[in-house]
């Protein structure tokens, strides 16, 4: 079982070394989302500090969410993914395989990317750590319902338009929390229910997501 | 399938989409007749009969609109949902279809209730539109319906976008506690629930009878058109089946 | 000594609104090639697609080794290879590099195998080569090198479903893949296919979809 | 010449209405990313107010970018893409009608559902016109030069995320123009100066964009 | 009469350091079929695409009609036909609406023949599926349909360049697509085309890429 595992999981992570642009792009994304508010809206240091924590998940999301669009979209162009379909290892560990690799290139390293951005947007420093860690907590929710989503949508060749409008009715309760928890950091109240609560989400979706992705999968090729 | 049976035999044979027509058939005057009679008198008793309210004057008289409608439309995607799954589980075609019939009734509920919300919202709020979380939880479960929509219209398989709007509406029930206990567990805007089996009403009971009129007409006129959808539904998918030619021959 | 492996039985297949088969029913035993012929767009891939698994738009009945495929697809994974008509490599892998993946995900190949099945489809020079960097028919050779990599102790169980496995295969590595396949067959192994050039392989059972 | 350009349009077009939602999606995706906004940041009327005329440009920018990946992709992938350009009509207008297509199914409904949206956020009134006919103005330069970059990354098998990274710095000038431009008008300042910007940005993309996006297929073939 | 229609001159070509073929040079007159051979990965599909103008990584001439391509391919496009390895289709358009937009964008095809090529190929129960919903030979066969849609009168100056035409084309329709090459050929037409198939077609001049 493990062993189907690693190996879609070494897969993907060789596949997105391969196109190394692939792992800088969300990065470089989030920094021009980030940098179009202050343009389009404001560049005022204190109204730009209460923004920063809408703003920063926000586009967190969007990072995430524009990502999925080719997450299984090549593999079933070119029929690897009935093949990884046909194996006797257990589907559901390649589905985590394949969510798990998508947070490993695009939640991850805009986790640890978080705290610059949170600079040029003059977020507090005191909300600096928790904006880390309901980053790290959120996003890979995102990528486990997100790929949900993705499943579902592969097999129409639609473009991630679709995709979105499933996944973002999903994505709102990770962002109310996410957002608020920093918004409280600001302001100095407690955040501990608000991480709770991302982290019982990240374990539901972690559990039960891998199914509901391999019964998609299952269900686009078969056509 | 008879041989392996834990489920009450009408289960099976309700899963026959030819059963199932001629059971609705029977049923279907009843309950038109009963939508019929309980939103007339619902509606009479609410705008002439009802007394108004001691703060808000007439305009609280949308609650008889705005509350059976949400009230439906979180019904609606319950209903949705495990129908969803029992087609799923048993692969029974007449739950997939209920679940695709369902889908555009609850989206016009609950675009209803956001909009009776809104009407009511500008008198008591002073705003249409408030960014409280039992409001948007009630938008997220408009767009909920409109991606099932969505997704079922973009699949050319019925069968398979069956399958695939279930695995959706499954995923998405995470949304129907948020809405139904948002006002408990954030203290905002909205009022918290006026229906419960275990509590006294808390509005007057010459208010509130109405309102149980209404809620149960909506009701009986929500299965009136679900019955219609759905056999409208049936016709369509087993065109080629032999009753359903004689029947349009017939006709 | 011939196990029954496969059997079908009233088999129904309809795609929009259009009746590919009916009652179509046959068995096969273990050691034999199926050959499925018919016209463009008589059902041919239809057909492998619900003996793999990989289509439900059917009704009847499909057992491998006396397991129904609608409840149990464990047993026939196991022992399958399908080859259809995408070509199922990863462009920005390496040759090398595809059939390691495949190797592990499905157990019945042998990653030791991966350097000979190269060199038996004529791609050892090609082995560090990224895919996308290759022609239709090197493409295709990749994915065919799968069949090499099945372990003689494994023939026997062991089913290959090949839709047009000769599409874009030079003359040369036709009649290879034909003699593998003779090998195969002749020590137990089993094989479904279908083609629209003439096998040079002789003792072909025939389904013929056009009726 | 103009057969070509009719020709690529109409089956534009139709491709769009085949898939229904798509001609849809796009509108559900702003109407979702706006409303991501008051929950990420804060629900309150004034605060979302001065946000508005930001977070409809920034929005309306994202939708425009979201589609842009799949615009020459899937005609990549089944060569037709190829025969178009193998066309002895120009190729030319056969890129102009692509970029108008693609206006005429994301940028246009986007335009003209702005009020709505516009109303939810809180934008003044007075400032309504102005969003849309900057809308108007904008969106069409948002396709125009998008295009040239799909048509840029087309042959090489990346998500969306190249796209936006070549993109956006060519969309901040139109941002900047744009939603300058409502918040004048929110202000009762006179606007005319940005609308004749956006205009001249208009004429320059559309008369000068397919040379490139024509140019940048042809490139993106030839491998 | 036959005029000179293709001339190749010292044309070299490497792709990642393999050289595919140097100093090649060889005419090709009007009313003549020139079959491209070589084993899988010699430069078939390269050599044809650099042909039709949509490859450039090559060095020598390649003149039509005395354009020289590095400067002019608005004269090749007006009367060239190109299939390649792609299916060339819309999944999302019918039969019907493909032929009509290549008939467009392709002037020297013409619209009024776009029921008889798809008689012609067999799909005329098909002019209004979606290309999504048919077999791999249907989709190719719409793509084939185009040299269907070439009028008589445009055959002279006329070059089609076929890239493994018969390619899942089941038996009856490769016979079907024989004799329609050999008519348009006998009528002034020019064709190159790479097949690993033999060809029955006699009349053929022979260009082999394996040295
Ligand atoms: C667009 C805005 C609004 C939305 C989306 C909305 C939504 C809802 C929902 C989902 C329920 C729950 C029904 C249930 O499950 O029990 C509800 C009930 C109710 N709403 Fe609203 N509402 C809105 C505006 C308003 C306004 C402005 C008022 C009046 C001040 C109001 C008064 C009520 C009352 C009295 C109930 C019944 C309480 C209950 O039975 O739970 N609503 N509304
Ligand atoms: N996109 C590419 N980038 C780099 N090299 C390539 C590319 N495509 C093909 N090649 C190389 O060029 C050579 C010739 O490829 P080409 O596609 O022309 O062969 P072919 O004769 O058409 O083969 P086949 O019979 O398999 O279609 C091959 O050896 C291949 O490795
Ligand atoms: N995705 C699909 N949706 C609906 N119908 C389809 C689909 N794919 C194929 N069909 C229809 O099913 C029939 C059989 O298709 P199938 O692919 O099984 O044919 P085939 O025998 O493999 O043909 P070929 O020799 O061309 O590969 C065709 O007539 C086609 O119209
Ligand atoms: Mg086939
Ligand atoms: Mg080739």
């Amino acid at each position: 079982m493990l062993r189907a595992f690693w190996a879609e999981l070494k897969r993907d992570l060789l596949l997105s070394f391969r196109r190394r642009g692939d792992l800088l792009n969300p990065l470089l994304f989030f920094v021009m989302v980030v940098t179009l508010f202050p343009l389009g809206v404001s560049p005022a240091a204190d109204f730009l500090a209460k923004l920063a924590p809408g703003v920063l998940w926000v586009s967190a999301l969007l990072a995430a969410l524009l990502s999925l669009d080719s997450l299984f979209k090549s593999d079933y162009e070119d029929g690897t993914l009935e093949q990884s379909l046909l194996s006797s290892e257990s589907n559901y560990m390649m589905a985590m395989a394949r969510a798990l690799a998508h947070w490993l290139t695009t939640g991850l390293p805009l986790a640890l990317l978080a705290p610059l951005l949170a600079l040029m947007l003059f977020l507090p420093s005191e909300a600096v750590p928790v904006l880390v860690l309901t980053l790290l907590l959120g996003t890979p929710t995102l990528s486990f319902v997100g790929a949900i989503a993705s499943a579902l949508t592969v097999g129409l060749n639609k473009g991630g338009v679709l995709i979105s409008l499933l996944v973002i009715p999903l994505y709102i309760p990770v962002l109310i929390f996410g957002a608020s928890a920093v918004q409280n950091a600001t302001l100095g109240l407690p955040v501990s229910a608000h991480l709770a609560i991302l982290g019982a989400m990240l374990i539901m979706s972690v559990v039960l997501a891998p199914f509901a992705i391999a019964a998609s999968l299952r269900m686009s090729v078969s056509s | 399938m008879a041989n392996k049976s834990i489920l009450p035999l009408w289960f099976y044979k309700l899963a026959s989409p030819k059963y199932c027509y001629q059971y609705t058939t029977k049923l279907l005057p009843w309950f038109a007749g009963a939508a019929i009679a309980l939103l007339c008198v619902g509606i009479a008793w609410a705008l002439l009969f009802a007394p108004q309210d001691y703060q808000q004057g007439n305009s609280f008289r949308i609650i008889y609109m705005h509350v059976p409608s949400a009230i439906l439309a979180q019904s609606i995607y319950l209903t949705m949902a495990i129908c969803g799954a029992i087609g799923i589980i048993w692969k029974m075609k007449i739950a997939d279809m209920v679940a695709y019939a369902c889908a555009p009734i609850g989206a016009s509920m609950a675009f209803l209730a956001l909009i009776t919300g809104a009407i009511w919202g500008k008198p008591t709020w002073g705003s249409w539109w408030v960014w409280d979380a039992r409001l948007t939880s009630m938008l997220i479960l408009l767009f909920l319906y409109f991606g099932i929509m969505a997704l079922y219209s973009a699949m050319d398989n019925k069968t398979l976008a069956a399958k695939a709007t279930a695995i959706l509406s499954l995923v998405g029930l995470v949304n129907i506690p948020v809405i139904k206990y948002s006002v408990d567990w954030w203290n905002t805007l909205h009022q918290s629930a006026t229906f419960s089996l275990t509590k006294k009403p808390a509005m007057p009971i010459e208010m509130w009878l109405p309102l149980l009129v209404m809620v149960i007409g909506f009701y009986c006129w929500f299965a009136t058109a679900l019955m219609l959808r759905l056999r409208n539904e049936i016709l369509i998918r087993e065109k080629r089946a032999q009753w359903v030619k004689k029947l349009v021959t017939q006709v | 000594m011939t196990a029954l492996l496969l059997e079908i039985k009233d088999l129904f297949c309809e795609r929009d609104d259009r009746t590919l088969f009916e009652n179509l029913s046959f068995k096969l035993f273990s050691g034999s090639v199926l050959q499925v012929k018919g016209k463009n767009g008589s059902g041919k891939t239809s057909l492998l697609r619900i003996l793999c698994g990989l289509y439900q738009g059917y009704e009847g009945q499909v057992k491998f080794f006396g397991h129904d495929l609608a409840d149990d697809r464990e047993c026939l994974h196991q022992s399958l290879t399908f080859i259809g008509h995408k070509v199922s490599v990863k462009q920005a892998l390496t040759a090398r590099e595809n059939l390691s993946w495949y190797a592990n995900i499905q157990p019945q190949l042998d990653a030791n195998l991966i350097h000979s099945a190269l060199v038996a489809v004529g791609l050892d020079d090609y082995a560090d080569v990224l895919c996308q960097n290759m022609s239709a028919g090197q493409k295709r050779r990749v994915n065919l090198a799968r069949l090499f990599m099945l372990p003689d102790a494994n023939f026997e169980h062991s089913l290959w479903v090949l839709d047009e496995p000769f599409t874009a295969i030079d003359v040369e590595g036709v009649a290879k893949l034909e003699q593998r396949i003779l090998y195969y067959v002749e020590n137990g192994g089993s094989v479904v296919l279908t083609t629209h050039q003439t096998l040079r392989i002789k003792t072909v059972e025939l389904l013929n979809l056009d009726n």
